[in-house]
């Protein structure tokens, strides 16, 4: 039997020291207790843990490897990659914006406050800021929403400009738009009034350009938002970043089972979500 | 204090624990001390660039997963310009996994690496994720035989072979391996399985059939494990699902030297080191002084219960 | 309405859902309507007694049990005399499993059985308990086709195999039992393995190995009715881990015309008709008339993502 | 994955009315709230739980075969089969003592009061008992004192007199003496102080038989004592049963896992203990 949830030894928060290790060591498992868990509509939970110093060091766009514990008697195998939604360094806290979609995220949604997760990271390449950009637009879809949090935070720090474009099915799926406000102008586009189609969003971003308020693109959730910004981004010589998803085993860079294609000089070439990505260089992603 | 160095053959380890091909790389440095492990298992080398199959590569199953990643490779130059220098960073004796398509690409693939800066030379005759068979080689004695004579030749430096569960008698290929000069075996590689998703009716991952590793296929390679120990008297490296100290005792037990683990790692990145800080534990509980006396260490009778007579078999 | 019959040759059953032999007696009348079941299969019988193996008899595993029971019988006669009576008190068709220890006696058995009052003769020649190897006849495709030719030709009534996934190479052996004459496949028996207690050092059943089954076997099974369903036109029965409706269904969707169970009725003493309940149930809501039609169903595509070019191999 | 705890459908207690169903089908799977779980000494456990109409039909020697939680967060297979320790028609409640031994009762106690505990049964053969008798020997020995409860309640209802000798390694694990005070006599023998020993035993035993209180032996939990009762009951002409124990699959008869050596005229034989038993004739059982 598997005996123990896990049979490392992870860094246990508010319980010990973190173990004398080797600088070498960016990431690890940690057990991280749940200060908050709350749906923030019928399909998204807002989940906010206290986190290890190490954890605490997460940039934006990278994840943690998440060991969800099972909804029902059978044995959950793989962890669950989330990316950060905010972090509150001050607090100790992480804090992640998930969609319930299967077994995975279902037995993540049944974490009560004060239970611990455990959490491998923080893993992956994260997103790119160059101070010299004034104004960059993220543009998001469902969980992509999450992901792009972070990168928004920081872009303001850096007094950066944000235009924040959040697709959504309908009202109740435009999530975090209070917190992309603070860190710039938020654009909510809805399936229910067709705002969220193409074409229209063509036009937003095509004005974005016009005003010289898009030094740089970034994006996350939707494969057909993607292409658009990608188009427009070779059109108009606009840099782009894609955050990709794609199945995971290990989530550190030997197993080769997250990969997704790319194309560089028309040479296609597979990449490693986890280790070579999750955040990768727009012209040179093929999609999914 | 317990020794935990074991000798496979003549190549010494500090301790029995090493990982799976193709569920390691210094990548892993993430995450652990490199430097603990018993060996460093190389990533499965072709000679040239291969990209691999179709994602979705892996999928749960009840007890495991199943995979078929398709031994994606920079190829061998790649191994030796970037790979090997990188892993040389570490102290850990170095295991090259080689794939080949025929048997004079196994022979000179194994001519090549073997003159590298490499340790030992994994020859790997068993991925099933390439065949949809289910194997490659391994899955005949003769043909087992017929590889690895002429890999034996080609260098002076450690063979060991990675067996295949799919072979239907393992026992002849064990012996077809030994009497061709292997000095080690690899129980064993991945089994052939398929999974259908319900919702789409397609299988659950891109190449259609995939290995099966992890907790569930355990019974069936320490079954494996224990009968090439009889068989043969070469040292046996036992590999499968081994997710828990017990797990890599049960394995010694039944004749292997060392082990070897994948499903684990994915689960616990640092796993493996708490095998090893585990396995230590365990033999110092028990009173071993020394691990390597675990192996073979099975009593090979039947678990009489107190009233012998009620457990004996009759008629 | 789900109309749930299928056929299995000529026998027509009123759902696909039956018991695995040797995991189901009239004994579950304690617990379940017997009734209810597509068919009954009785326990392996021998022409004479036999006592079975010692105990321990079966542990658990990750994802599992092993088991040696041995075949205990009470004999071709009892059967008769006592259990075919008993079984007849209820309404399914009956499915005899037949052992052998020689060709001769697989032929004389198959010929004494067939003609009593039985509607399926299941021969089993997979049975891991027995041949420490790991299986009889159904090894070999030769094996195979030897016995079943002799015994297809002693009877009229509909003759079903089972096979043994420790074959090697299992769709030569289907083919093999199709040219003989069989009118069905079950795939497959039990898969062989070793548990050893880490506490005792023994092993942990009395005949030291035993036979795998549970959830843990399932992705192995799955394949191999995948593989055999390819290769043979008669129907398939599909045997390994099923302990829910959607196993029963990926099982179909492989091409299976309908399942055995075993396993889950040790854990849930009525969930065969559970699964029978929920196969009616999952067909209704996905839009299925019939359960027959899910038989090799599988889409056998790659599991293509939205974006084409993403997903697909290069290189 | 295992899905749900079971595929079938078990009678909920309290919670609906029995399923209509044939008359022929004497047990069933049900899930009973634990009214009670206390540890009566280090080692064993006392629980209680609302039962079943079905289910409280249970006669003496019966057992229960028990869907015990997993301990981790392995899965646990096989159900654990344990024998009743008492019944209470009245409250409609069923009462186990069992002892923690490994990852199964471990597991079972872990169960909370209010808890569902699923449990299939009443199984097997129990004990038989004979109104004629005057006077019945129990000899239990750890857990073995738990199945010999509920016969010794019987004998006196009946009107039967009962000595229960009650063994155990020391004074904390003599149970439920006080139960089987109101049933009859109670001696108890210890390891501590030596009258646990086979020969004090059987002194015992021989006075009783001298007294002519001694109609019928009934064993459980100890292979030595039993051997001692089937050789004075040999010597003496005392019909005796025993209470066996195997490790089981089905529980139910068809798997053949729970097998024992019994012994008739000469000619050894196997049975299974979960329909054949567990309650066994003490002159036909070889022991175990
Ligand atoms: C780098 C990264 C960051 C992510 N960040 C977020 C986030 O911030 N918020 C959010 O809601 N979701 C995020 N996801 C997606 C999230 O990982 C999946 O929704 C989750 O794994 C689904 O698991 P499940 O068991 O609930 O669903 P399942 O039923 O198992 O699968 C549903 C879908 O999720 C994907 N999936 C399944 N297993 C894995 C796995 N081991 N690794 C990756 N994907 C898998 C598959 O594409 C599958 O189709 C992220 C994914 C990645 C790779
Ligand atoms: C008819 C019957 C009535 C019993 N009544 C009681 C009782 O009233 N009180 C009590 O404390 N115990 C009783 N037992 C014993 C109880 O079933 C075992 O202690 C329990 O199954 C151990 O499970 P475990 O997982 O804790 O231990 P494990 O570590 O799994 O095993 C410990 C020992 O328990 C036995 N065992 C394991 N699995 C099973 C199984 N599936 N079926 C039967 N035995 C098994 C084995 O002999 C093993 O050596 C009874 C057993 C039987 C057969
Ligand atoms: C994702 C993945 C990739 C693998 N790649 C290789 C490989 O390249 N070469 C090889 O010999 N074995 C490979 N294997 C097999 C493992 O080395 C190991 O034999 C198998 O997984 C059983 O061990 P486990 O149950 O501990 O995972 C791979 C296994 C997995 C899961
Ligand atoms: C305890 C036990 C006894 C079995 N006895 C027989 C048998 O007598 N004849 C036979 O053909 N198969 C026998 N089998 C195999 C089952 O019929 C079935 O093929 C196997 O258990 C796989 O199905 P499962 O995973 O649903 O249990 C037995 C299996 C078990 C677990
Ligand atoms: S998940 Fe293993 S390499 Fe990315
Ligand atoms: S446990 Fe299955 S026959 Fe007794």
């Amino acid at each position: 039997m598997m005996g123990e949830p896990f049979a490392s030894d992870p860094y246990v928060v508010g319980k010990s020291a973190p173990p004398p290790e080797p600088p070498h060591i960016p990431a690890e498992e940690s057990l991280c207790p749940v200060v908050l868990h709350d749906w923030v509509n019928s399909e998204y939970k807002h989940l906010v843990v206290e986190a290890s110093p190490k954890a605490l060091t997460v940039t934006p766009g990278q994840f943690f490897n998440l060991l969800c514990p099972s909804p029902d008697v059978g044995e959950l195998f793989f962890r669950r990659p989330q990316s950060v939604y905010r972090v509150n360094r001050k607090r100790g806290r992480i804090e992640f914006l998930y969609k319930c979609v299967g077994r995975g995220t279902r037995g993540l949604s049944t974490l009560q406050k004060g239970d611990a997760l455990n959490m491998v990271g923080p893993l992956g390449v994260g997103f790119r800021l160059d101070p010299a950009w004034r104004h960059i637009v993220v543009l998001g879809r469902g969980v992509g929403i999450a992901t792009l949090g972070p990168i928004s935070q920081l872009a303001r720090d850096n007094n950066v400009g944000v235009t924040a474009i959040l697709s959504a099915r309908n009202a109740d799926f435009v999530m975090a738009d209070t917190f992309f406000r603070e860190a710039g102008d938020v654009v909510s586009v809805l399936d229910t009034d067709g705002t969220s189609a193409v074409d229209n969003v063509e036009k937003i971003l095509a004005g974005l350009i016009a005003q010289k308020r898009a030094d740089a693109f970034f994006t996350c959730g939707s494969n057909r938002l993607f292409q658009l910004m990608k188009r427009l981004g070779k059109a108009h010589n606009i840099p782009g970043q894609v955050a990709m998803e794609q199945v995971m085993a290990c989530g550190l860079g030997p197993c080769y089972v997250c990969v997704r294609t790319f194309e560089v000089d028309g040479k296609k070439e597979l990449r490693r979500v986890c280790i070579e990505g999750p955040v990768f260089d727009m012209q040179e992603a093929v999609g999914w | 204090m317990v020794d935990m160095r074991v000798k496979v053959g003549s190549v010494s380890l500090q301790n029995p624990v090493m990982p799976g091909s193709g569920c390691f790389s210094t990548d892993l440095a993430q995450v652990m001390d490199i430097n603990r492990l018993g060996a460093m298992v190389a990533k499965t080398v072709s000679r040239e660039y291969r990209a691999g199959n179709p994602p979705p590569r892996a999928a749960e199953v009840e007890g495991g997963m199943i995979n078929s990643i398709g031994l994606p490779t920079k190829g061998i130059k790649y191994f030796f310009e970037h790979q090997v220098p990188d892993y040389r960073r570490f102290r850990p004796p170095l295991v090259a996994s080689i794939s080949g398509t025929t048997i004079e690409d196994f022979e000179a693939m194994a001519r090549d690496v073997a003159k590298g800066d490499i340790d030992v030379l994994e020859v790997n005759i068993s991925c099933p994720t390439r065949d949809p068979k289910g194997g490659n080689f391994a899955l005949h004695a003769e043909h087992t035989y017929e590889v690895m004579k002429l890999i034996r030749a080609t260098t002076d430096k450690p063979v060991w072979v990675k067996l295949s569960p799919n072979a239907g008698d393992i026992v002849t290929v064990a012996q077809a391996a030994e009497r061709a000069g292997a000095n080690a075996l690899v129980v064993a590689n991945t089994i052939l399985g398929l999974k259908i998703n319900t919702d789409t009716f397609r299988p659950a991952i891109g190449n259609k059939f995939g290995g099966l590793s992890g907790p569930g296929i355990k019974p069936i390679i320490v079954r494996m494990v224990h009968q090439c120990a009889k068989a043969v008297k070469i040292p046996i490296i036992g590999c499968g699902g081994i997710v828990k100290v017990e797990d890599a005792v049960e394995y010694m037990l039944a004749g292997a030297t060392a082990v070897m683990i994948g499903y684990l790692t994915f689960r616990n990145p640092s796993g493996m080191i708490a095998i090893i800080d585990g396995l230590e534990e365990w033999c110092a509980k028990r009173g071993f002084a020394r691990v390597a006396d675990l192996t073979g260490a099975m009593i090979d009778e039947p678990p009489m219960e107190t009233f012998a007579a009620a457990a004996a078999p009759i008629g």
